[in-house]
């Protein structure tokens, strides 16, 4: 069922208009689109900006699983996620991932699922950087990490 | 043999390199830790690594070969 | 903690870029919208096309209930639906539902929420015209109405 | 009294008119819909609808005034 899926990394700000309408099909009735946005705040911080650093042969073909995996999992149409690489500032958007299916249950499943395990899976790092002037790289649970420790 | 090293985030940062080449005699990805950890202060415990060879995911105790590509994975921050 | 609420029945074509911007917090990490598109088809007849009737004051003022009630049980930033009504083709979106939060968990609960609560009080009727030239207005399990019945 | 009701979907359709003006004694929507039920041979039983008096929903049971202008509302399908 599933006909469309396309995982990539940009350096460019991402298009969501065109990433939507990639996402149109005739049988579905549902889209359910997540955006992560930077947030000027992050465990008690206030955030400046951040990096985002990936090691991106292995992004892609994870991202690709993950989509792939999500057409076996959901009764959905088409899948896509498109992930910032590089420098991003407060409320510029991080990352996109939608999901378009014959109805609701299905997209919202797999939107959702798609967002956590690319989260989970994907290897790309964030480095946020803080008013006070320090930065660091974070851990899944977002606390930082200092030095290699 | 001959390897290549790469490291992202606070991993290329306690090394202070992107990537560097080494000669060693680990024959998994398990020994390869072991030895740069040590020489670059690594703290991160290999449990919370992943590791990939040539751009794919494998296990510790995967056979390394001349010239493999190693990438120590620290827990991810994506999203 | 809610700042922005909006509902409204549309006319004309959504505007997406505009509504999803107008959910953009500097606060607000993750950002959920769902988009309803005409199918073509539905209970196993093909759709051609279909019309929304409204009755507009208590669509607006339901609409406007579950917005406030979406910022009461949820820690959201901001919500907006919109909902056209009118004649819509096969493809045309005919309801948009967006939340803003700090996290990804509050935005999809609340998106879905939304989405669930319209689909459920706000009243408004879809009348399918289908390929094989009959029409008819659905109950809301989507299986046709006849005459009153 | 007199009364205003307005129809939609398919009990527009059923009563042939999105509005009419009705003379009537009913002084719930509950004795009112029993009497256009019968007028226009709805089907819709009284627990499948929704009645608003005025633009706001109200109980079945309300009590009717001069000039309320009264919905039944068939079972919604937006979205």
């Amino acid at each position: 069922m599933l006909a469309v899926m396309r995982f990539c990394l940009s350096e460019t700000p991402i298009d969501v208009p065109a990433e939507r309408a990639a996402l149109a099909h005739p049988a579905a009735g549902a889209l359910v689109a997540f955006e992560g946005w930077v947030r000027d705040h992050n465990a008690g911080r206030a955030v400046q900006r951040l990096d985002y650093q990936a090691y991106g042969a292995l992004a892609q073909s994870q991202g690709e699983a993950i989509l792939a995996e999500a057409g076996q999992r959901f009764g959905v149409r088409k899948v896509a996620c498109v992930h910032r690489v590089g420098r991003l500032e407060i409320g510029d958007l991080a990352v996109w991932a939608g999901a378009s299916a014959d109805h609701r249950d299905a997209a919202f499943a797999a939107c959702r699922w798609i967002i956590d395990e690319v989260k989970r899976r994907v290897p790309i790092w964030k480095n946020e950087h803080y008013a006070d002037g320090a930065s660091g790289w974070l851990h899944p649970d977002d606390t930082p990490v200092h030095g290699g420790s | 043999m001959k390897l290549q090293l790469v490291y992202f985030a606070s991993l290329a940062d306690a090394a202070g390199c992107a990537r560097e080449e080494r000669e060693s005699t680990a024959r998994t990805p398990r020994e390869l830790y072991a030895e740069v950890a040590a020489v670059h202060a690594f703290s991160l415990p290999p449990e919370r690594l992943r590791v990939a060879v040539n751009d794919a995911l494998v296990g510790w105790d995967h056979a390394l070969a001349e010239d493999d590509e190693v990438v120590f994975l620290p827990p991810v921050s994506g999203g």
